[in-house]
């Protein structure tokens, strides 16, 4: 009984998320990128539900034909050392499966770390996503503007964010345009992204920081191009400058609302090179060292 | 005298004092990166194994395949922690 | 008062004085009831300096149960808080420690503490021996378990409870973001305990190597002991890593060093790095034994012998290797490549290759049996559907790509929940009822029992599976709030209804125990479920010296034969039986232990040097000791069976 | 006890042959420990924040001095333990004392060393490639320092109870010890210091 009820939970979950009334966040994309992650998750599903299904039927068959209350008093199970035949189904179906799956994965997870798809010609706009306890900077150097915990991007272009932190390990997360990731600490990650479509969206940390962390989100406009524009505009015209001592107020931790300066911090606080060269010497330095060094 | 200094390992301390200043020729000589990466690694797990057989009697206890399933397997997570984490975070970028 | 200060809780609020008086009352009371019975003498001959192997893993069940209940109020109040969508009854720095200690009691204190019970009380009577490899190193690893624990616990009255995570990730857990000693306490805590552990795992290697019944080669173990061996040799090698990282953070928080540091080259990713290199290899420590103990179950309840046992040691072994090699799978969104994360994604998912083998090896296993539905083999049926839903979307996580969407939220809590319930907290359940009646002599009651695993087995599917969808909408974990607009608060809310079901599961595990302890009968014979390894061819409860006469096996299940086919275990004439002596050492030592954990987390360094000169001590004292144990005579071993009501051969 | 005298003294007995098998299991977890350290100084390496780094600091001589005396101290351990087998008590805790003040040797030059590194502004705290080093180098030291004590116990047990099974497995397995330090020092010289000064 037990099973059937847990079978009818398991079909009543999958139906609710797959058709149910409305998608939930991550399958809803809006870009291309958590589209393909849609995907992805869509054919796991159905892989890992036909394996669900399979030990599912075959433990109910057993429960049912072979408890005790059904077999007779004086029967005596066999000895049953294994079958050759049956262990090479048991072993071969699921290695086709995982074999499939990566597969998938390989191949989505470059697709995910690239340039999105459809977008490879086009010069990606970068944007600077920063995390401080417990706060969104958006620093935008092309368009020389900065804003705090909103995002403005226009749609049908790619986006180059680059993340880092100010101090706890952040994630970077827009569910309706891709998957997540780790703003680090004194390190540079980059995450590819764009919006197909004009939308309201939100992301977050969904990366635990601390006392603030559940309310460290931030609102994402994707807009055409054409009013990107306009906001930008908007912005230069009415936004105060951001200068070393404002920023650093910023920074403190605790919360705060939407914001918007023209100029970016990286003016006077830099972001963190590329990973492996942070605090390192460069290879030069190096070197003159050790010759300085041999010649002693 | 002679018993307490058995040959074998006479010949291993010799070898391991060998090993050492074949090692040390990497700083004494100019040589590419590669190559003294490559003779360190030789003569470093050549003298481990070395210490492994002639001084510490591996072999001889009556539970040597245990013992050296143990230490192969511990050479294997070794291996496993060095590489992954050098691959995980400064090579796989 | 200066003094005193840094004892004071960051964030008092009415509950923890609560706490503070219950816990001081519930002391001095335990404390009073032993005087006024007169158990002191009772408790320190008979169990603190124990080295009896049954009678530590009895302390280790009892540490074990008291730490999921400790465990699993935290759950509770962590669905409490968030059923509602802006809900008041927790701060965010309260929700934080408790998510925090959750977490670490659950996987350190409970989780290690139970199999490491059953470990104790049934491997050395599978394989027929009379004690541990190492007696003594046994009770101190109990000791330095139990005291890591209590360290640990009082976090929570004394100075304040880590609240970075129980994965702790720097630098939040470092001095700059987290200033209160919380984290000192998880660091060194954890350092004593995780000592314990690893000198178990080499007692248990060298036991399961050496100290087998003649005849029982590796390939005739039963597969609780083959689990058993390799659990404990993941240990010994996943363990130290966790050591150097644990003693790396308690040098960043006590030292200044700048292992992770936000400046000065620190690299904080390290740590994450570390933590999972030994924190995969954990995830198989804790679900191998669990493993082992669903193939006694089931193969015992379906009165068939264990189908593909060849396979089954295999896919042990192949799970033991491979997890050393996946655990960069935990923050795959951590920037490195695509190259890396494709090479861990495809050894994530091989992992299920093995584990699926074992999953239709049980079912066919109870092919052409005669089932019973005895609360044990409910237990490992149950896990079977829950761990298999938990089970495949590990694979859905372990697809990289797929993971940038699930991590960090609760779709991952869920599918670590599905795993880890069903895989350790079911099969420890199992084991304990399985084995209750060799432990004190009485079965525990199979209606209550039977109460208890629907109670379980219903609220785990309803406080997780609502965590998937959760999860697809975008609730990262943690949090411990969201807005009504979020759309969330229904699937908490049937989540916190799934938290009720699995606390009265519990409540009425408890009650079942005390019930069976006053009605339960005590005549249940050596064999009351009809078995067919070795720990049950001895008395119940079982004497101190185990066997009375080593057995001597020819086959897989010598003791199914024996009782069926008419082999005979029991070849050779009681003699005197070596036992070692009990000591109080294990125990001094490990306080001293306590001590200087404490020292360490307060930075008092003058009771640091005390402590540390007392293990010093300790340790050349018993350098110089000479104990050559006792001997049980004959004539006492014949008495004891005879009374026990056996034929004394 | 039960003792086998057709074995070596150290295995002669059931506990003998725990003890050993026992203590290999322990070097394997050392060698994950170890491993843990090494690849923590070979990530951090190149951190050294405003800090001296690596081939500024080591220096050859030291080096050749503590590798020489580590690899004899092993030699004469080995010797000890080949004493022993041919049951000379004298000439066992000569080369047992011998291989202890070898090892004071190279405790006293690694802590020479420090005191160097932290006149060249090299401390515990001045960047992730110091406290990597250290810690490094630090554990072995300290473990070389513990197997001080240590041996100090045996060679009193030694003297006093003479050659029985306990005190023979007790050398062996500090045998084991000392090797084992030996060769983890054997990849400190060669992928801390040689590839540090290459």
């Amino acid at each position: 009984m037990n099973k059937k009820w847990l079978f009818s939970g398991l079909l009543l979950s999958v139906i609710l998320f797959l058709g149910g009334c409305e998608p939930v966040t991550v399958l809803d994309p809006k870009g291309p990128q958590a589209a393909l992650l849609k995907d992805v998750i869509m054919i796991s599903i159905w892989t890992m539900l036909f394996v669900v299904v399979v030990v599912f039927v075959l433990l109910i068959y057993i429960l049912v034909k072979y408890r005790s209350t059904k077999t007779a008093s004086d029967y005596r199970p066999p000895i049953i050392k294994g079958n050759i035949w049956v262990e090479i189904t048991t072993i071969g179906i699921p290695v086709l499966i995982i074999v499939f799956l990566s597969f998938v994965s390989v191949q989505s997870t470059y697709q995910a770390e690239s340039v999105p798809e459809g977008f490879k010609d086009q010069e990606p706009m970068v944007i600077y996503a920063s995390s401080s306890n417990w706060k969104w900077h958006f620093s935008y150097p092309e368009q020389d503007i900065e804003t705090l915990n909103y995002l403005y991007i226009p749609t049908d272009r790619p986006i180059e964010f680059r993340l880092y932190s100010f101090d706890a390990i952040s994630s970077f997360w827009i569910p309706q345009l891709g998957g997540q990731k780790y703003a680090m600490t004194g390190m540079l990650t980059k995450l590819n992204l764009a919006a197909t479509e004009e939308a309201e969206m939100w992301g977050r940390n969904s990366n635990f920081s601390g006392e603030g962390f559940a309310e460290q989100t931030f609102n994402v406009n994707a807009v055409s191009q054409g009013e990107f524009n306009e906001w930008v505009e908007e912005v230069q015209e009415t936004a105060e400058p951001i200068d070393e001592e404002t920023f650093d107020e910023l920074l403190e931790p605790g919360h705060l609302g939407q914001k918007t300066f023209t100029g970016t911090h990286l003016e006077f606080d830099p972001a963190p090179e590329e990973h492996g060269d942070h605090g390192d010497m460069n290879k030069e330095e190096m070197n003159e060292e050790d010759m300085e060094h041999s010649e002693h | 005298m002679r018993e307490l200094f058995p040959a074998k390992q006479v010949v291993g301390f010799i070898a391991s004092l060998v090993l050492t200043v074949i090692a040390l020729l990497v700083y004494f000589i100019d040589m590419s990166f590669q190559l003294g990466m490559i003779i360190l690694l030789l003569t470093a797990f050549t003298q481990a194994g070395l210490q492994l057989v002639v001084f510490m009697h591996a072999g001889e206890s009556p539970d040597s395949d245990s013992i050296y399933v143990n230490t192969y397997y511990g050479i294997f997570i070794a291996l496993a922690i060095v590489f992954g984490s050098l691959l995980a975070m400064v090579w796989g970028y | 008062m200066e003094f005193f200060k840094q004892f004071a809780v960051p964030n008092p609020t009415p509950t923890i004085y609560l706490s503070m008086v219950a816990i001081g009352l519930t002391l001095i009371a335990v404390l009073a009831g032993i005087t006024y019975f007169k158990k002191w003498g009772y408790l320190w001959r008979e169990w603190l300096t124990t080295v009896d192997h049954k009678r530590i893993g009895i302390m280790y069940l009892i540490s074990a149960l008291l730490m999921l209940f400790r465990g699993g109020v935290d759950a509770l109040m962590m669905r409490a808080q968030t059923s509602r969508p802006g809900n008041e009854l927790l701060s965010a720095a309260e929700y934080n420690e408790i998510f925090t200690t959750h977490g670490v009691v659950m996987i350190f204190f409970m989780a290690m503490a139970f199999i490491t019970a059953l470990m104790n009380f049934a491997v050395p009577l599978q394989i027929g021996a009379r004690d541990v490899a190492y007696p003594r190193l046994n009770a101190l690893s109990f000791w330095l378990y139990f005291m890591g624990a209590m360290l640990f616990n009082i976090s929570f009255v004394i100075g304040g409870s880590p609240s970075s995570g129980w994965t702790s990730y720097f630098p939040l857990a470092g001095n700059q973001l987290s200033e209160h000693v919380g984290t000192n306490y998880y660091m060194i805590a954890l350092q004593i305990a995780g000592l314990g552990t690893l000198i178990t795992g080499i007692n248990f290697i060298v036991t399961i190597f050496k100290m087998r019944a003649k005849g029982m080669t590796l390939m005739k173990m039963p597969l609780f002991t083959w689990s058993a061996l390799i659990t404990n040799l993941l240990i010994v090698f996943a363990f130290p890593v966790l050591t150097v990282a644990l003693a790396m953070g308690t040098m960043d928080r006590l030292f200044g060093t700048h292992f992770f540091t936000i400046d000065n080259g620190g690299m904080a990713m390290l740590w994450a790095n570390f933590f999972w290199v030994w924190g995969h290899p954990e995830v198989y420590i804790l679900v191998l034994p669990a493993f082992g103990i669903y193939s006694e179950v089931i193969s015992t309840f379906s009165k068939r012998n264990l189908y593909g046992y060849t396979s089954m040691v295999v896919a042990i072994v192949v799970i033991s290797t491979l997890a050393f090699l996946v655990w960069v799978h935990h923050f795959f969104t951590m920037g490195q490549g695509a190259f890396v994360n494709s090479i861990f994604s495809i050894t994530t998912m091989a992992i299920a290759i093995p584990t699926g083998i074992k999953i239709f090896n049980w079912l066919f296993t109870m092919w052409k049996g005669k089932i019973q539905f005895t609360v044990p083999m409910l237990y490992s049926i149950g896990f079977i559907p829950i761990f298999t839903i938990g089970g495949v979307t590990g694979v859905m996580l372990g697809i990289a790509s797929a993971d940038y969407q699930y991590h960090n939220t609760m779709f991952l809590v869920a599918h670590f929940h599905l795993v880890i319930i069903p895989g350790v907290v079911f099969a420890m359940i199992a084991g304990m009822t399985y084995w209750w009646p060799k432990m004190f002599g009485f079965m525990l009651n199979e209606r209550i029992g039977r109460w208890a695993f629907w109670n379980i087995a219903i609220g785990t599917c309803l406080a997780f599976f609502p965590m998937f969808i959760a999860g697809l909408d975008g609730q990262a974990r943690r949090m411990y709030t969201y807005s009504e607009v979020a759309g969330f608060g229904v699937w908490n809310l049937l989540s916190f209804f799934g938290g009720l079901g699995l606390a009265m599961g519990f409540i009425l595990i408890v009650y079942n125990v005390y019930y069976s302890a006053r009605y339960a009968s005590r005549d249940i014979g050596d064999d009351p479920w009809d078995a067919r390894t070795l720990e049950w061819a001895t008395r119940t409860p079982v004497p101190e010296y185990n066997f009375a006469v080593e057995p001597e096996v020819n086959t897989r299940e010598p003791f199914w034969d024996s009782k069926y086919e008419g082999e005979k275990l029991f070849k050779e004439k009681i003699t005197d039986i070596h036992m070692p002596n009990n000591s109080g050492q294990p125990f001094i030592m490990s306080s001293f232990f306590f001590v200087l954990g404490f020292g360490l987390v307060f930075s008092l360094w003058l009771l640091v040097y005390i402590a540390a000169a007392g293990i010093a001590v300790l340790l050349f004292y018993r350098s110089f000791e000479k104990d050559d144990g006792r001997h049980i005579h004959e004539e006492d071993v014949r008495e004891t069976e005879r009374e026990m009501g056996g034929d004394t051969r | 006890m039960n003792i086998d005298h057709s074995k070596p003294l150290e295995y002669s007995t059931e506990t003998n042959d725990l003890n050993i098998i026992g203590f290999w299991v322990f070097i394997g977890a050392e060698i994950a420990l170890f491993a843990t350290l090494f690849a923590a100084y070979f990530i951090l390496e190149g951190r050294v924040a405003d800090g001296p780094s690596a081939g500024h600091l080591f220096v050859i001589s030291t080096l050749m001095i503590q590798t020489f005396v580590l690899l004899t101290s092993s030699f004469t351990i080995g010797l000890a333990v080949n004493a022993m087998r041919v049951g000379r008590k004298g000439a066992t805790i000569g080369f047992l004392i011998i291989t202890l003040i070898l090892g004071l040797g190279f405790v006293g030059v690694e802590i020479y060393e420090f005191y160097e590194y932290v006149h060249e502004g090299l401390t515990l705290q001045t960047s992730a490639f110091s406290a990597a080093l250290f810690t490094l180098l630090g554990t072995h030291g300290a473990h070389v320092s513990f197997g001080l004590f240590w041996g100090i116990a045996i060679i009193i047990q030694l003297a006093k109870r003479g050659f029985t099974p306990r005190t023979a497995n007790k050398t062996f397995i500090f045998s084991l010890y000392w090797h084992f330090l030996d060769v983890v020092w054997i990849f400190i010289f060669s992928f801390v210091y040689l590839k540090g000064m290459m």
